[in-house]
């Protein structure tokens, strides 16, 4: 009570009520937003990665399938093969396969058979390819040609195209549901800003009667509500890097990990959250005072 | 043209609200600089509307309204404040920030001037014990008394010794010796220089007083103050 | 033991808020129905309190209340609305809806008891003309002058016709006249049964009322009413 | 002004202001929550059927891959296994491909031969499954061997194992982040609602002191702010129902619906949003009411 008071151990007290700054409503829902926005972020990343990954699995390597011809020996041709391929550029390796690697793969279709000799058996080269400059298959087929090679490569294009088409979706949705949210979170700044200043009219009208000048009153808003949009933004980007960390932790090999493989570093992708909240709110509350103060005079 | 030393000067003034009636018309008088006048008239005759456009919270529909020598009319919004800054007022309906103690409320216009708090420390808590809140200035206004309140809203419009005191029936919820308080509390602020008006129903206090009474009625001004031009 | 006729009986009652010191102490007083007094004091001196207890806002520390014969602390939680619906209440801070029209904020205790507005649309229009708010009635408070809000607030009060009507400075922002006229309008309720209790400064209203005065000084009873037990 | 008014046309104005129920910032907030709750419904009922869509079109089918033995001819194995195989029980239909198919798919292993018939090419016969008890691999295996015929069943399940995985990945993911959404907004709607009515707090004071019931207080906020969150879930769910339809008036046969395909009567999942808005605020109204009444007495 007021026996407690003592005016000369008195500090000023902050013009904008205390409590506002842990105005629950704002605070959570600003949260909410930033932490959905942040998840949808690194689930962005953690797609595009995965596509990413995908895709230079299947680029990284093409697959030759070398048929003897002209009394050659498959094995014969398998290695001139792969000699050939090896002088190409954009092929870091060419390695010929064994027999019995390649009769696993048409094992289906001729049956078991013990005397692997008799058959005509296409030996594999497998292919491993620069991944900054990959040879074409157009290339590798030139290249075997030239050799004098009978021989189909396969550079995975007919999956690329279709991972390609997969990652895209992926990150084209990804990203669209980003802006959503992160415009929705944006957007909710400003109006929780607006509604909690319009909450505070009266400490305006004071302070604009009382000869206090525009911008004097503005940034007391101003400052109020980036902090309370930085804190909350904060809290939601920090909910949302734990939940990343949890899934990063949890799915060491398997689990969600492979389709999402989150990074350490992409927890790092929430740190400009609260920065972007903070300065929506500061925007917002400014020119929101400055409407006040002009409805006023 | 403004006369020297006439500190509020309003010629023909008239003043209504948005589309409403005129709710002051055809005002003319002169305020010195270091006078000291009651406003009064029955309830809706205009009294708080007339202060309004001292402090520049209104402006007139027709006629010329001058504070400090300017034309009301011609000072640019972004100089206002620095006018309010000069004028202090006790509003009817108080206007107290209810979250801030008694002792922050009466501090406020020194902290918007730009004061130190360590200057003004002592003066704000001698100024409540003479308002009698000596030992409420820690709490809230929501916990006053009625006219614990209105006293609050009377210290923090004398704080910063306002070159104009506007006062809107300061004393309609305090007792009658308290009114003579502060009604010496004006007089001493207007010894060391304030020019104050003060608008009231309390006859008894104009009376006793013997100070200019500027009477209105439906708008209109029906006593006239004494001729302008023999301020301090 | 309640008397038979005492609508309002106060036994040793202290009261203070949270933990800060006794506002009331020791008050023991009886009001007969169909009474009408003042109750008077300096600022702070526990007049809004009081009326507090009355009308179960506030509980006292210590004693007993008894309103309309009931102990105010056996009054269930559920019962207080239908108890308030029988006291009329001028707050001191007049407590009216900035968003309702003038009318509105009159007519409310008659809607909340369930009235229809064909049944008093005509009352509650001559009761505001009655306190000179005829040409207001479609106003929003913000739009009203001081003494026009305050006589809005007492409209409220009465408009029911309460069997208890407490009026918490109701002529503080009033002119003399208008003053008068709301007591007279307090006078005639009484005339129709209702008990009226007034807190006021206006000593003169007080002293040609030539009614009972209860005074307080820091919280204590210093006037006794008139011994209890000859009502109407 | 006062001069239009009229006692004998008055009527009594609501006792919430009115202004409050177009109160934007809660509108907005509520409608963009909604919003997105609903579009990730629709999103996961998509991804839900895009899921089954694969799993089923691939376990309504088997292949199975005949090789000719004992001096039968390759097209008399196939047109024997066919037999065998659409007489077991959970098969629709069994057909043994043309030749030229088969050797269309083991064409890169053995080079281009003009003389089919002296190869030892494998037949293929592709048997439809029925949809709801389909054969499972080892039971076709058992009749192929009980006919006698030398052959191999793939009946994709190594690949329905991973679209399953992949199925499942996408409901869990979809419905977590459904929960996350909807979640939000129902506490956005909370706190919406606690603050707008704290915002009233006056009425609630003049109302109560007024002698009005508790019950007859909660009553308007309730019904007050369950007006606003049906109306902005409404206007949520309206969106998300809009671009729902878009995206499938767009994708017709490519694009975003085969990936995520949408059907018209999907969009219906929207319907319960406003109820379930408005049932949340209509609580959180009713309860915070209570508690500023408790508090005031
Ligand atoms: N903001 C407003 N909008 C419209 N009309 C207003 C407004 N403020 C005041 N009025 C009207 O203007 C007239 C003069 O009001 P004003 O407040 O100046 O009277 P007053 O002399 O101060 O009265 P009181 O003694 O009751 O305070 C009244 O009729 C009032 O209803
Ligand atoms: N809500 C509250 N919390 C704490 N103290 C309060 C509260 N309301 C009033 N008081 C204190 O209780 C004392 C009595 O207040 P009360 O309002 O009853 O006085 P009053 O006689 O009505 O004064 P006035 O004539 O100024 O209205 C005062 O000291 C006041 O500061
Ligand atoms: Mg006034
Ligand atoms: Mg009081």
């Amino acid at each position: 009570m007021s026996a407690a008071f003592d005016p000369v151990t008195w500090r000023p007290a902050p013009f904008l009520p205390a409590r506002d700054a842990r105005d629950p409503a704002l605070l959570f829902v600003v949260a909410v937003l930033c932490f959905l926005a942040c998840l949808t972020a690194l689930g962005v990343i953690a797609a595009d990665r995965a596509a990413g990954g995908w895709a230079s699995q299947l680029t990284g390597e093409a697959t030759v399938i070398v048929r003897a011809r002209g009394g050659e020996t498959p094995d014969a041709a398998a290695a001139r093969a792969a000699e050939a391929l090896a002088g190409v550029s954009g092929v870091t390796e060419a390695r010929a396969l064994e027999r019995e690697q390649a009769y696993e793969l048409i094992r289906p279709w001729i049956g078991d058979t013990t005397d692997l000799d008799d058959l005509p058996v296409p030996r594999l080269v497998a292919v491993t390819l620069d991944a900054s400059t990959p040879a074409t298959a157009p290339a590798l087929t030139q290249a075997l040609r030239a050799a004098g090679v009978d021989a189909s490569v396969d550079d995975h294009s007919v999956w690329i195209k279709d991972i390609r088409r997969a990652a895209d979706l992926v990150r084209w949705t990804g990203a669209l549901v980003f802006l959503l949210i992160a415009g929705a979170a944006g957007a909710v700044v400003v109006f929780a800003t607006r509604a909690g200043l319009a909450a505070r009219r009266e400490v305006v009208e004071v302070l604009h009667l009382a000869g206090a000048e525009d911008g004097y009153i503005a940034r007391l808003f101003q400052f109020r509500f980036a902090y309370i949009a930085a804190v909350s933004g904060a809290i939601g980007a920090a909910g949302a890097a734990a939940l990343g960390a949890v899934l990063r932790l949890l799915g060491g090999g398997e689990g969600i990990t492979p389709a999402l493989p989150i990074a350490w570093m992409d927890l790092l992708a929430v740190l400009p959250c609260p920065l972007l909240a903070a300065a929506v709110a500061a925007v917002a509350a400014r020119t929101t005072a400055a409407g006040l103060i002009r409805a006023m005079r | 043209m403004s006369a020297e030393g006439d500190i509020v000067r309003f010629e023909d003034v008239s003043m209504r609200y948005g589309r409403g009636p005129d709710v002051l018309r055809d005002l003319s008088f002169a305020l010195p600089k270091g006078s000291f006048h009651f406003i009064t008239g029955p309830s809706g005759a205009g009294k708080s509307s007339l202060l309004k456009l001292i402090y520049l919270a209104a402006s007139a529909s027709r006629g010329r309204v001058e504070v400090f020598g300017q034309d009301a009319r011609q000072v640019r919004t972004k100089d206002i404040p620095a006018v309010r800054r000069r004028i202090g007022v006790v509003f009817q309906d108080l206007l107290l920030l209810d979250h801030l103690s008694a002792f922050d409320n009466a501090a406020l216009p020194l902290r918007i001037a730009g004061f130190k708090a360590a200057d003004y420390r002592a003066d704000v808590a001698e100024l409540l014990s003479w308002v009698g809140l000596g030992d409420r200035m820690g709490a809230m206004p929501p916990t006053l008394a009625g006219g614990e309140k209105q006293r609050l809203a009377i210290a923090r419009a004398v704080v910063a010794r306002p070159e104009i005191l506007l006062a809107d029936e300061p004393s309609g919820n305090v007792d009658y010796d308290m009114a003579l308080r502060i009604f010496r509390l004006f007089v001493e602020l207007n010894r060391l220089g304030t020019t104050v008006i003060i608008a009231t129903h309390d006859q008894d206090l104009v009376a006793r007083s013997g100070r200019p009474v500027l009477h209105l009625e439906h708008g209109r001004l029906t006593h006239l103050p004494p001729p302008p031009g023999e301020g301090p």
